[in-house]
């Protein structure tokens, strides 16, 4: 294993004293792992916060600023946080009107902010909590966890974010969230594995032109492995799935999401090619994203997600943003 | 049947000493724990709950815990505070709510600590959801907690009860193998997640071997400093 | 080789059209290859052009917009564009004002720019070039190509692209486009190698737990191969072999470049270590870039370029800029 | 001592030829030459130069170009269109001198060709700024250059001419192979580079060596069928 770090067990506590240094729009709690804004909450704003394993950089300490996250908990790579660091989160930014928690849905996630509403709850602090399972790679939410949280979650945050903003009530900000993640679909395919720094090895092999279709962002195994292909076929792949599960029209939002190690001229030949199926499908994609966003690591790959746009959507999407990984407007 | 002798009290001192045991367990075994659960989820189990109970140990150093319960419950908040993923909660839960069983007293006989582990297994079940056969530490707890039960009722010595506990948490762990996981991570696999043992449920094994161990370890000494005394 | 791709010889062509598919902001020539700003050039303002060897993204498509680039030319993967491109690319973007060419020092590109000044000035455009050469892993020049251009060119183009925003003359720009350049030095550890889809192997080898430290942008071969080591360490390295070159002081700007292959969460480690070194010497990071800026495809591994400020650079790098890539302040 | 034989004429056809049969060999070793640059540089000097060569073959179908130098200015304009990277410019530039210094003619004799060849390595020598040992393709085309000055100074038969001129490139292109590169992208693996033979240098052997073969080609052909004429 070859890691830019400087010892597996550091590994999150370093790159947070790095991103606090990098960024001074950010307020970096290093004793309890907390990212918020560096201006504090503002009074009547509904709090957002969120979290999860690191390893998927910037998610979701990159998306903390103006018009999005208001705090971001880091666990372990590929763990998930514990419920003192969304405590935390949660005091750090109520402005009184409450908090919003997005939560990916895996259990450890699940599991962990449900334990923080309890207690943020008992300290006063009205909590409530949104779950993004956008994943169809997982069929069958019945002999499962359920569906992953995966690429919806950056739009989720975004518009949510958004509508926050905007002063809006909790309840109306947890609906928005949850409706862009009930009109968001993603799926994603590797072409190779990440390696966590506590394990040292990749978390499953790959042969010399194998692919693993459906692959979740911890390298969760997907439908089925099968051969390397075309550019054009992948795109296929992943917009069959989403398609398959929710029929698509009118106007989406589209985020070709590079997994980490996955050069972005790649990204952009996928992108072509989810844009022509799209057209020739007679949907438009009225946003998009292409770019690193929700990463696993060092993982080769691509990952799909669509959101069939409503008007208010589009408009919250294109409200002023200003994180250190998502910005515009402003 | 039995060869009788000396019980372990089921004091403070003796949860301070099972933990104490189940954290090196813990340590002792977290690759290979990190290795199951690479197979079929993450991973990251071993990691996860040796950094949890590394943080128990710091605490229970720097506190004095003046009664089980206390110690049990420090244990569950630090697994909670410090374990993160699915099994920090999951255990955590299970040992403040073990804890709340015990109540104020100093001294624990075995059918209380059958219902301590009673209401583990409840709080796992109800946070978790996870029914018999998900491929969970449900799996190995259980059975465990059924045969510590029943041994109670049977009024069976300490350290025979706690054996046929741990007898029942490994059975139960090994029928985990065939299993297909439907909870957690390794859910994912699907039919693949067959043919591999939980990691959840390992672990559950390694807490509970260190609960017998303990009392063995008193037992023991009890048993050979006072043989002649009895 | 596993890729994200239709067929090795469509790349370029492909994510072309995946660009100008994803930012309406960009007109993309795909007959001629040159990307530059959707809105044409402005009347009297200096037009800046770069270009290079594809496989570089974000640079340099991902830097033309407001306050950055006026044009870019991507050649073929690692292969310095043509000069018919940087001539099609000084007729779009001629405001009147004259051109500047940014020019990353490699015999290649710089052949190639050179022949379009000729054929540029021919037509009466007036065009100017600057070369960026701030790579310290090459040590003797004498014997050399030269020092190859590397992350500097980020800076140049974007403080350069700031002055001609602003209208300076083609004089002025130039001037301080080289004065960046003479401030700023670079120097890239990789942990491994990137394959080209035309060659479908990689550039190097390296043994398990070896590393290329000096690496350029295109796998050139560094100073030496050593094992590797921990973050620390690799940030003392890169930042002794500038700071031998070109002795540090005052107000610095930074970039951890990631070479695409990278992690971000390990670029923030490299930061964490790059700013305490520079706090023990008393020099002071006043701003930075952490991320994937210019990459060598899925190459992984880091540069660090620093540039030392002057108030005219630190102001022309916080003016606004709206790039792909790079967006602030607008 | 050379057997004589006919002559090829060195007209519009014979040069469209040689172009012709330089593409092909070009596309026949690309492979080669990107694995010769891979080893010092950055391994696509054939799919340039294939690219760029391909380029000329489709303007050279589609125009019919009148005189010799029109096509060799029409191939250094395409190479320069199309390569990229070090060796498009120099190819390109030393194609389209050497065009330029045939003039009008219809029909180029030795000396002609000859003064063609040294404005090509003229034009490469003043863009690249390589001395003679920097292993580029000058080590292959300047002993070339110069042996067939020589031999057309010694006014030998055209085929004996081109034939020593191709004797010359590959000696001269098998000396890079010691070499030291100090020019282009292989001069930053300084000690390095030595022991590979340089990219450019053999693609110039490539192209010269269709020169002759065009030239022993048609020559042969003439000869076979124009012996009994003779
Ligand atoms: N819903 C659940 N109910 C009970 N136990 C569970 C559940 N989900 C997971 N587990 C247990 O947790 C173990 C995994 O723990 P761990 O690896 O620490 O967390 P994570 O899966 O978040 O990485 C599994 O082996 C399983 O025994
Ligand atoms: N300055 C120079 N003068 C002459 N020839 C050069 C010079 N630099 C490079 N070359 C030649 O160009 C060849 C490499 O060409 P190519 O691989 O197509 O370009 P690049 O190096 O840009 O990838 C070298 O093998 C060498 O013969
Ligand atoms: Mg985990
Ligand atoms: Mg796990
Ligand atoms: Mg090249
Ligand atoms: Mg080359």
């Amino acid at each position: 294993m070859k890691k830019l770090i400087n010892a597996p067990d550091t590994v999150v506590a370093d790159a947070l004293e790095g991103l606090a240094a990098a960024h001074p729009s950010l307020a970096v709690d290093l004793e309890n792992r907390v990212i918020s804004r560096a201006e504090g909450p503002r009074q009547g704003k509904v709090g957002l916060v969120s979290g999860g394993g690191s390893g998927h950089e910037p998610l979701h300490g990159g998306f903390v600023g103006y018009g999005m996250l208001d705090a971001a908990c880091p666990g372990e790579v590929f763990t998930s946080p514990v419920p003192d660091q969304m405590l935390t989160a949660a005091r750090a930014v109520d402005g009184g009107a409450g908090v919003l928690q997005i939560v990916k849905n895996y259990t450890g996630d699940v599991l962990n902010f449900q334990m923080a509403e309890e207690l943020a709850g008992d300290e006063g602090i009205e909590v409530r909590s949104v779950l993004v399972n956008d994943d169809v790679a997982v069929e069958d939410s019945l002999y499962t966890a359920g569906r992953r949280g995966t690429g919806a979650t950056v739009f989720v945050e975004k518009i949510a974010g958004a509508l926050a903003e905007q002063g809006a009530d909790l309840a109306a900000v947890a609906a928005v969230a949850e409706e862009v993640n009930a009109r968001s679909r993603s799926f994603g395919i590797a072409l190779s594995a990440a390696t966590t720094p506590a394990s040292g090895r990749p978390g499953f092999t790959l042969g010399e032109a194998e692919i693993e279709i459906g692959v979740g962002i911890h390298g969760e195994p997907g439908r089925r492995r099968g051969p390397i292909a075309s550019a054009a076929q992948l795109a296929q792949t992943a917009l069959d799935a989403i398609n398959d599960d929710m029929p698509l029209s009118g106007e989406v939002l589209v985020m070709v999401n590079g997994m980490g190690g996955t050069p972005l001229i790649e990204l952009y030949i996928i992108y072509r090619e989810v844009q022509r199926l799209l057209a020739a499908k007679g949907v438009t994609i009225a946003r998009n994203l292409v770019g690193n966003y929700i990463t696993s690591l060092e993982m080769q790959g691509f990952s799909l997600t669509l959101c069939r746009l409503t008007e208010q959507f589009t408009e919250l999407w294109d409200a002023p943003v200003q994180t250190p990984a998502l910005r515009w407007g402003r | 049947m039995s060869t009788p002798r000396s019980e372990a009290a089921l004091d403070t001192a003796f949860f301070t000493a099972w933990i104490t045991r189940a954290a090196a367990a813990i340590e002792t075994d977290r690759v290979w724990l990190s290795e199951l659960d690479a197979a079929i989820g993450d991973g990251d189990h071993g990691t996860n709950l040796d950094r949890g109970f590394a943080g128990v140990m710091r605490v229970l150093d720097t506190t004095s815990p003046r009664t089980p319960a206390t110690v049990l419950s420090l244990t569950g908040t630090t697994l909670i505070s410090k374990v993160g993923g699915a099994s920090g909660p999951l255990y955590g839960t299970a040992f403040r709510r073990a804890g709340n069983a015990l109540g104020d007293a100093t001294e624990i006989d075995l059918p209380g600590l059958a219902s301590a582990l009673d209401a583990a297994l409840a709080a796992i079940r109800k946070l978790g959801a996870a029914r018999d056969g998900d491929k969970t530490m449900v799996d190995a707890l259980a059975p465990a907690v059924a045969a510590l039960n029943e041994a109670a009722s049977n009024a069976a010595p300490l350290l025979d009860a706690l054996s046929a506990m741990v007898d029942a948490a490994r059975a139960g762990a090994d029928a985990t193998i065939p299993m297909q996981a439907s909870k957690g991570r390794a859910s994912y696999l699907g039919p693949r997640s067959v043919g591999h043992r939980d990691p959840g449920a390992a672990s559950t094994v390694l807490i509970l071997t260190a609960l017998r161990d303990t009392a063995a370890a008193v037992g023991s000494d009890v048993g050979s400093n006072g043989s002649d005394s009895d």
